[in-house]
């Protein structure tokens, strides 16, 4: 029953409560919110002790929906998406919290629009139907759209309509290489479905056309994740959304962009993926990523800004692990994935208390807070260390995984981005002393509250799982190894039977 | 057979966490309760003291079996991914028994120290915490069993003594320093992780109890792989042991707190490096080129300090380059395949340079006192204010002397002992390789400079007349005793630290050469033994060359002459490139700081980024369909005429194209 | 039901929906004649006219029940359920675009009750049009149904911009009306027949694939069609039109007008050009510069009436790649569509009718500003309707423009496709920023949305489309059942499928 | 047979209506011109009929009947125009436009 | 057979040089008088093409009452005197005549191309008779017919609605 049930009931409970959000009065809606999204969270979290890491999708529910088109409503989850699901749980509940104080206007449209966003976010992440994936890809467009634009800072419209276009921009040929993708296969096995599972059976002899339905699925992916040259976006839209914005976009969203290529474009593509040219070009733009965010990180005014940079860094180590296709690189990338959630989301949750006390973003504004604000700093510091992969943090655990894993593929490109660690810490730790350190010169700084009790319910968990992930990571790469070990495999494989058949 | 009240071995992990907890618990109070000063000196020292004891217990312990591999304890597993099989263990052998000790050791004397020299401070607790963390951190660098766990204490060591260097943050100059020591030792810290994966690579794993046996047969002896390896695990050092290229965050980090001084940038920190290529001796055994840098470059460093030392005004700032000289002998010593030695003189620079940081912590801490009762803004460590301290701190006195006299290897103090003993492998070493000779020479200049600089400092600082201020001193007094209790105690120990090793040549024991035989033997590359003539010779001349430094700094300075720093008049020629430490500050921040700062501001951010990808691919799309859009609504312009001409035309290609 | 369309009886059976729309209009006509004077009057002719449609709807309904169907020789009129469909979408159609001008007829002062019977009459001529299966009947129906819209659109008599619209959609409408009758003309002289049908079979028995003659009249009678489904280059009359004409009617213009010419198109096309792959190339074309022309002025739009104008020109373009795939998906895709876009379009433009204070003409997208506070739900609808415009999904656009790619990618059109959505991506450069204004601005004055009305038949209406609208959008099955079992099928070709490039 | 010249007749008079409507702004005049147009399809029709039979010719009838109507409407605009703009010059409406 | 061709071709040089002058003559009124002439020439030409019924419609409903119509809104509007030319300048000349030629070009294609062969009914002499004309018009054609009746009522209405003076 649960383990039917319990992925549908994650998609479905987010809408009702935001329903439900949109129906109590405007002081209430945060309370409400909060509760719906506990609810969810705690739905999610038996997930992780009835998962089977052995036994591939699971807690699979499968009806059909459009069956004059083959599509059907397929969820389910495996060792790549479940903690993608659970991260995804894990920082709504945090992000609703964290907005209590920095959301004011509107909050009942506000609060619904993240639950509707909760329930998006999870759709992506479990949806093993094409089209389905699809549908939920834009639809957490909006949610998000509105947010950033409704609620975020002075250039939000430029930013929305920006992070809008852009993904529209991606996604719209992905649906068209979709269809093309299920027509293909269609008329060779007579069957058409937009069934995950069905199409990764039956791919083969699609042709030099695979190479541009890889482009299409391609092009939205890197979009999303977003890597170098498609980045520009992300700094615009990281620093105007509101806190649980941004904390949301740099947690979940663009987790969505390297779960596609994990889940789709390299399963569905092995052959072009696996393309040697097309290989090292991806590597190389994953290393440009992890090098140039840092660079650009480390001269950036505005603190939302730099941490925005520092995501096109991190996600560079996701790509890198994710295209050197060992064992290790893909845990490394699965676990960079959730860790700069959890790290990057801390951080942009401290970005928003310092602005939430001075109404400023800009490093300079700042400066000696250590003395007033202790523990801010203190937790400031704390996850700064991580982001910088430090280890014993979880920072360094998934960015060790991933160079160890590139290293035997390519090997030049593991000792560049293993350049990115020292680049890391040249963007935040002056970073980190402008904000925290220097003198305290600024009177307007000298009377600043320290953490209240609801923001340190925020934080202490993102801490808690900081060094929980750093000093004992084991149960999570347990639970995601056989699902990495199974799609490195089949990749590999498939990319060499296609090849050779060719 | 082990003594039935010895506890299990399986307990080792009661000694890192030991400092851990009292971390965690000062941590805690530093934010809750910071007035409680009391509690956090019992935590803060306590815990050390246990730790101590633990170490000792387990050192005995291991002294019981004397095993010839070192003994692992597994706690967790920690990276389990396929054939990566990193489990959090511990292991302890000899090398890392000598280790904990010096750390807990020396770690629980300076801690007694701070008790005395921080109390005033407001950050106390946060102090104590920063220093526990730290031996929790440097406790797990030694007792780490592969290379992953090792990198945990390698970087948490460099987290530490960020925070502590930067422990007054509000003064920017102190917060610079942490970040630059920080940022420096990622430096070295990125040829530390690139090491680990090609050794990984491989060797398919990365516990030392594996990847050490192993190395002999996955690498040829001198192959390209294995000298990479070693090459990268020495950048690695040469970040956390300020050796050159990568040695200006050390004097810089002379910014925190004075035992901080004491305890990570000279007796342990600092010498992790030295203990890595120790640990790593079986690769480098397999490295010639490997071996040869680390001897090189620590030799060239050894006298490149110990010549900015010179002229240095600022106390802790010639302590510092002395460290940073001493530890080229260190590696000197590791680099020619003398573990023991350079162990040996890792100990032994432990207890002296503890010693005279303490000691001129001690003098700071009078100085600080006198200034701050009359208020006035001099320098507290420039030495041109000090002078003629002996009459007001003798005990501080008479103690710095005694560390003076190690350090310049004046026997049989200790640390004549263990410079020798390094000298002399190097000289040996020659034999086989003519370039030993070379780092022999340098290590002998350096030798001499570190007589001369160090008498300088004493006698500029506790003789002659005092440069104080009048009315300061009268407030000059010595410190306390929880102060000079460690002081004396170090004194002992530098006294007597070189009975740790004494050679065959005085009839010693070589204790801790054969202490250390299980782990050095089956890396040390043995060197020729040389006769004793010439060792005896080169006794002479190492002892020869310490008092020539010596009474030369006699002669030459003049105490006297001194005027206090405001009115001194700048340094010229040799003296001022000197004194400017030969501009390598200066010359990183013109060729690599402010190109890279210059690159990612003006080129990669506001050209690549603003204009190129952002500027012209993206809003220049969106500009052009919008002048696109703009240009099509201008044909449209409401007159019937046009529209007409442009429906004919539709209209030719439309039948043009169906006739064609 | 077989019915032989020789026969009166049967003939009249086959014609019931258009005579009873006949005998509405009639009535309709009759009532106008006493009653013109007050704004009741105009609500008596207004139930009279929305009783006819739902006659003729039911009527629709009787033959689509009793699946209808043509015996015997080919006749002047199909009998299929294509036609039944498009039949309901007409009279759909036009039944909210009655509910939608109850208010504005009154509000703006236009107490004409011949308006419904020129809605009538418009709404006969589609149903003629498109379900004529003889070119006779197609040309009559459309200037049928053109005579009426021209008059619709000039009907504000107070208004010379709805003048100059109404003269502009005339001139350039009987330009376009002479090119698709000599177009006719000529496709008569070379098959010597005007019956779709038989135009296919002599099409093939006569292999006239090359004839110039047939070709020539092809291309001439895609001009005409072209024109009133305003495709890029014949396109320029609509913006105008549709800026100066009264909103409702331009809603109608919009939805109806626009699928009884696609409608008509596709019949003429599929049935009697199917075995001629000339158009193809062309029809591709004509989709490629309507989407890519529509969508680009749109984005330099600042009024709303005229960036949907424009939309509804890219919209065309959409439906011209539904076209092009020339199959019986594309029939589908086409109808699919077409219900959507007319749901989404109609409640557009009533919903800018709601706004028109000063003239709805003027209200320029920055005006709307801050209506999602003072109106929340007039703005939720609107929402709706633009991200069902851009075709997102979780509304009926995204199904219908997902069924086009659909059709276009099983006819390999793969570019096609691409170029569909590259040109839905700049799209969104003139749908959002209205969202952005209603719900992201504030708004610029206090009594900015003051006289924002919308009256109970219009929001009904607007709540039925909008509700519509998510409905199909999450739950698409019985819209793609009725379009995928009224579709036309194409008989089968001789000549190679794929076109393009 | 008379049918290719009087096709050639035919083109040529489209061709001229199609010629005055792009030269003439009077809306009058380019109403004519449509007229003319519509001869000249006629003209096709009826020489077509000659060949193929009677529809032909019952088709010139019904475009007459349009004539007639469009005739009737379209004027009727004209003269709601010139109403409002006292003229019917097609360069000077041109209210609607961008 | 040859006096038709010779006819044939009188009529169809008058009707092409009335259709120049309709469409170039600057008065409105004489252009709508080329036109009619025009009309006349084709009613001709129907007559030689064995369509004598609609050639009289072509007189009676065409030349006779559209025409009129026309020049009756000239006259009303006050058109009549010659204006200022309504003709466009020597650039939308060039271009009209430019794409009206190519236009004309292309059209000539047709003047090599046969009709269909074998249409229904081959041309008789009784073709162009009222009632060959008219039986079809009321039986095959029923529906079209019904047709142009509702046309021309929705014309009627529609000119009605514009064109009275009160609303």
């Amino acid at each position: 029953m649960y383990s039917q049930a319990v992925l549908t009931a994650l998609l479905g409970w987010p809408v009702v409560a935001a329903a439900g959000v949109l129906l109590v009065p405007e002081r209430w809606a945060k309370h409400v919110a909060l509760a719906a999204s506990l609810v969810e969270f705690v739905i999610s979290v038996p997930l992780w002790w009835t998962f089977q890491p052995a036994a591939g999708m699971q807690f699979v529910l499968d009806l059909p929906w459009i069956p004059a088109w083959g599509i059907r409503y397929t969820v389910g989850v495996d060792g790549i998406s479940l903690f993608m699901v659970l991260l995804t749980t894990f920082l709504v509940p945090l992000s609703v919290l964290g907005s209590y104080a920095y959301i004011t206007t509107r909050q009942r449209g506000f609060y619904a629009l993240m639950l509707v966003l909760t329930s998006g976010m999870i759709g992506v992440f479990v949806s093993l139907d094409l089209f389905l994936f699809y549908v939920m890809w834009e639809v957490m467009l909006i949610p998000m759209y509105f947010i950033i634009g409704v609620w975020g800072g002075e250039r939000r419209l430029y930013a929305a309509i920006k992070f809008f276009i852009y993904t529209f921009f991606g996604s719209l040929l992905m649906l068209v290489a979709i269809l093309v993708l299920v027509l293909r296969v269609g008329q060779q096995t007579g069957l058409y479905s937009f069934s995950y599972a069905y199409l990764t059976a039956h791919l083969g002899g699609l042709g030099p056309a695979a190479f541009w339905l890889f482009g299409a699925f391609f092009l939205a992916f890197a979009i999303k994740v977003p890597m170098f040259p498609f980045h520009t976006w992300l700094p615009d839209a990281h620093v105007e959304a509101p806190t649980a914005g941004s904390v949301i976009l740099a947690g979940v969203l663009l987790k969505m962009g390297t779960y596609g290529f994990l889940r789709f474009a390299l399963p569905l593509f092995p052959s072009v993926a696996l393309h040697p040219a097309i290989q090292a070009g991806i590597v190389t733009l994953a290393l440009i990523g992890i090098v140039y965010g840092g660079l650009v990180a480390m001269v950036q005014p505005d603190f939302k800004k730099l941490i925005a940079y520092s995501s096109v860094a991190h996600l560079g180590f996701v790509m890198l692990g994710i295209w050197a296709l060992t064992l290790q690189s893909v845990q490394g990338a699965l676990l960079v994935m959730i860790n700069h959630g959890i790290s990057t989301g801390a951080l942009f949750f401290l970005a928003g208390m310092l602005y939430e006390r001075r109404h400023s973003r800009l490093i300079d504004a700042f400066g000696g807070i250590a003395k007033v604000v202790p523990l801010l700093a203190a937790a400031l510091t704390i996850v700064s260390l991580s982001s910088i992969g430090l280890p014993g943090t979880n920072g360094f655990v998934g960015e060790f995984l991933v160079l160890l894993g590139a290293f035997p593929t390519y090997p030049r490109a593991a000792i560049v981005a293993a350049t990115g660690v020292i680049v890391a810490a040249m963007y935040l730790l002056p970073a980190l002393q402008r904000v925290i350190y220097n003198p305290l010169d600024k009177p307007e700084n000298e009377q600043l509250r320290d953490l209240s009790p609801r923001e340190i319910a925020v934080l202490v968990p993102l801490l808690a799982c900081i060094v929980w992930i750093g000093v004992y990571p084991a149960p999570i790469l347990r639970r995601m190894e056989p699902a990495a070990k199974n799609l490195v495999q089949s990749v590999r494989l498939d990319a060499a039977t296609f090849t050779a058949t060719r | 057979m082990p003594l039935p009240l010895l506890p299990p071995l399986t307990l080792l992990w009661v000694v890192p966490a030991l400092p851990l907890a009292g971390s965690v618990v000062n941590g805690a109070l530093a934010l809750a309760a910071p007035r409680a000063k009391r509690a956090v000196s019992l935590v803060g020292v306590g815990v050390l003291v246990l730790a101590f004891a633990a170490a000792a217990l387990a050192v005995v312990a291991l002294a019981q079996l004397h095993p010839s591999a070192p003994l692992v304890v597994r706690y967790w597993e920690w990276l389990p991914v396929g054939d990566l099989q990193v489990a959090f263990a511990l292991q302890l052998d000899q090398l890392s028994a000598v280790m904990i000790l010096v750390v807990t050791g020396v770690g629980a004397l300076i801690h007694v120290f701070s008790v005395g020299y921080m109390r005033g401070d407001p950050g106390y607790a946060r102090y104590f915490a920063y220093l526990n963390l730290f031996v929790f951190f440097m406790l797990t660098l030694v007792l780490g069993a592969s290379f992953p766990v090792m990198f945990v204490g390698w970087e948490g060591v460099g987290l530490c003594s960020y925070l502590l260097i930067g422990f007054w943050f509000t003064e920017k100059i102190n917060a610079d320093a942490g970040k630059k020591a920080f940022v420096v030792n990622r430096i070295g810290d990125f040829g530390f992780l690139v090491a680990m994966l090609l050794i990984f690579r491989h060797t398919g794993s990365l516990d030392f109890g594996a990847v050490f046996p192993k190395a002999s047969a996955a690498f040829p002896a001198g192959g390209p792989v294995v000298t990479a390896i070693t090459l990268f695990l020495f950048l690695g050092c040469t970040g956390k042991s300020a050796q050159i290229p990568l040695y200006t965050w050390l004097p810089d980090a002379m910014q925190g707190p004075t035992p901080v001084s004491a305890l990570i940038h000279a007796a342990t920190m600092v010498t992790a490096g030295v203990y890595l290529v120790a640990r790593c001796g079986p690769l480098f055994a397999l490295s010639p080129v490997g071996s040869a840098t680390v001897a090189g470059v620590g030799a060239l460093t050894a006298l490149f300090a110990a010549t900015i030392a010179l002229k240095q005004w600022d106390i802790k700032r010639v302590l510092a380059y002395s460290t940073v000289s001493q530890l080229g002998y260190m590696f000197l010593g590791v680099g020619t395949g003398a573990y023991a030695a350079g162990i040996f003189h890792l100990t032994t620079h432990a207890f002296f340079k503890a010693l005279l940081f303490l000691g001129s912590g001690s003098v700071i801490h009078a100085m600080h006192r006198a200034y701050h009762a009359t208020h006035a803004h001099e320098d507290a460590q420039d030495m041109r204010n000090m002078g003629g301290l002996a009459r007001y701190m003798p005990w501080t006195a008479a103690l710095m002397w005694i560390a003076t006299l190690a350090i310049a290897g004046i026997p049989p103090l200790a640390g004549f002992f263990s410079k020798d003993e390094i000298l002399g492998a190097a000289f040996a070493r020659g034999a086989v390789r003519p370039a030993w000779y070379v780092f022999w020479g340098m290590g002998l200049a350096a030798a001499l400079l570190t007589a001369f600089y160090m008498t300088r400092l004493m006698l500029y600082t506790f003789h002659g007349p005092n440069r104080t201020g009048d009315r300061e001193r009268e407030q000059l007094h010595e410190a306390p005793p929880v102060m000079t209790g460690p002081l004396v105690a170090l004194g002992v120990l530098t006294v007597l630290g070189g009975a740790l090793n004494i050679p065959p040549l005085f009839g010693g024991g070589a204790r801790l050469e054969h202490w250390l035989a299980p782990v050095t033997d089956v890396a040390l590359t043995p060197a020729p033994d040389a006769s004793p003539a010439t060792a005896w010779a080169l006794v002479a001349s190492a002892v020869l060359v310490a008092a020539l430094g010596m009474v030369g700094a006699f002669q030459l300075l003049r105490p006297e002459a001194l005027v206090p720093a405001r009115l001194a008049p700048p340094a010229r020629g040799l003296g001022r490139l000197l004194w400017k430490k030969w501009y390598v500050d200066e010359l990183y921040d013109a060729i690599v700081v402010r190109p890279v700062l210059w690159l990612s501001r003006e080129v990669l951010w506001k050209i690549v980024d603003k204009r190129l990808v952002d500027g012209l691919l993206v809003n220049g799309t969106a500009a052009a369909s919008r002048a696109l859009g703009w240009v099509g609504s201008r044909l449209q312009t409401g007159e019937v005429g046009v529209y007409v001409v442009l429906f004919v035309v539709g209209v030719l290609a439309v039948v043009g194209a169906v006739v064609r | 039901m077989n019915l032989d369309l020789t026969s009166t009886g049967d003939l009249a059976r086959a014609l019931l929906p258009e005579l009873t729309l006949t005998a509405a209009g009639m009535l309709v006509l009759l009532v106008t004649a006493w009653r013109h004077t007050s704004g009741r009057d105009l609500r008596i002719a207004g139930w009279v006219t929305l009783t006819g449609l739902v006659a003729g709807g039911v009527a629709v309904w009787w033959l689509w029940w009793h699946t209808a169907r043509a015996a015997g020789p080919p006749s002047m009129i199909a009998v299929d359920d294509f036609r039944f469909v498009t039949d309901g979408l007409f009279l759909a159609a036009a039944g909210l675009t009655v509910l939608v001008s109850f208010d504005y007829l009154e509000r703006e002062g236009l107490l004409v009750p011949e308006y419904y019977v020129l809605l009538l009459f418009a709404t006969l001529g589609m149903m003629l049009m498109a379900g004529g299966e003889d070119l006779m009947v197609v040309f009559l129906g459309l200037e049928l149904m053109s005579v009426s819209v021209y008059v619709l659109a000039g009907i504000d008599r107070r208004s010379g911009a709805a003048a100059e619209a109404a003269l502009k959609y005339f001139l350039l409408g009987a330009f376009a009306s002479g090119f698709l009758l000599y177009g006719i003309a000529l496709v008569y002289g070379a098959t010597a027949t005007t019956n779709l049908t038989q135009i296919a079979a002599q099409v093939r028995s006569l292999s006239l694939v090359q004839s110039p003659m047939l070709l020539i009249g092809l291309g001439l009678v895609l001009v005409g069609f072209g024109f009133k489904v305003a495709a890029v280059p014949f396109h320029m009359w609509a913006p105008d039109v549709y800026d100066g004409s009264p909103t409702p009617v331009t809603g109608y213009m919009a939805t109806a007008v626009k699928a009884a010419a696609f409608a008509a198109l596709f019949r003429v096309l599929v049935e009697a050009f199917g075995g001629v792959t000339a158009w193809k190339p062309i029809v591709w074309w004509l989709a490629v510069a309507t989407m890519v022309v529509g969508n680009f002025i749109a984005l330099a739009q600042h009024t709303v009436k005229r960036m949907l104008a424009y939309s509804s020109v890219a919209h065309a373009g959409y439906l011209l790649v539904a076209v092009a795939a020339a199959s019986w998906a594309g029939s589908a895709a086409l109808l699919a569509y077409l219900f959507a876009y007319t749901l989404v379009t109609l409640a557009a433009f009533a919903l800018l009718a709601a706004q028109g204070r000063e003239g709805e003409r003027d209200v320029r997208i920055d005006d709307l500003a801050g209506l999602g506070q003072r109106r929340p739900w007039l703005a939720l609808a609107l929402a709706v309707c633009m991200l069902s415009l851009l075709g997102f999904p979780g509304t009926a656009g995204f199904i219908g423009k997902w069924y086009i790619l659909v059709a276009a990618t099983m006819a390999h059109e793969n570019v096609l496709a691409a170029i569909l959505v590259l040109t839905s991506v700049v799209s969104a450069g003139y749908y959002l920023p209205v969202i952005m204004a209603m719900y992201m601005k504030p708004q610029p004055f206090d009594q900015a949305h003051a006289g924002v009305r919308l009256g109970r038949p219009a929001a009904v209406v607007v709540a039925a489309c909008v509700v519509g609208l998510l409905v199909l959008g999450v739950r698409p099955n019985p819209l793609l059942d009725l379009a995928r079992s009224s579709a036309i099928v194409p008989p089968a070709r001789a000549a190679t499928p794929a076109t393009g490039r | 047979m008379l049918l290719g010249p009087a096709l050639a007749v035919s083109a040529a008079l489209f061709a001229l209506g199609v010629l005055g409507v792009l030269l003439r702004r009077n809306a009058i005049v380019i109403f004519m011109c449509v007229e003319l147009m519509l001869n000249a399809a006629n003209l096709a029709f009826v020489a077509f009929a000659q060949q193929l039979g009677v529809a032909g010719q019952i088709f010139v009838f019904f475009v007459m009947a349009v004539a007639a109507a469009e005739a009737a409407v379209g004027l009727a605009i004209i003269l709601a125009v010139y109403r409002h703009r006292h003229t019917v010059d097609l360069q000077h409406i041109n209210l609607l436009k961008g | 057979m040859d006096g038709t061709r010779i006819l044939f071709g009188g009529f169809a040089v008058l009707a092409i040089a009335s259709a120049g002058l309709c469409i170039t003559r600057r008065n409105p009124v004489a252009s709508a008088l080329w036109l009619v002439a025009t009309l006349f020439s084709l009613a001709a030409l129907f007559v030689l093409l064995d369509a004598q019924f609609i050639a009289v419609l072509q007189v009676l409903v065409y030349a006779g009452a559209i025409m009129v119509l026309f020049l009756f809104v000239i006259m009303l509007l006050n058109l009549g005197r010659a204006g200022p030319t309504d003709l466009k300048g020597p650039l939308g000349l060039g271009v009209g005549v430019l794409l009206a030629g190519l236009l004309l070009v292309q059209l000539l294609v047709l003047r090599q191309a046969g009709p269909a062969a074998g249409g229904p009914a081959r041309a008789t002499t009784e073709q162009g008779m009222i009632p060959t004309v008219a039986r079809p018009l009321f039986t095959a054609y029923l529906v079209p017919f019904e047709i142009t009746s509702l046309l021309l009522l929705a014309a009627i209405v529609g000119a009605v609605v514009l064109a009275k003076r009160k609303l």
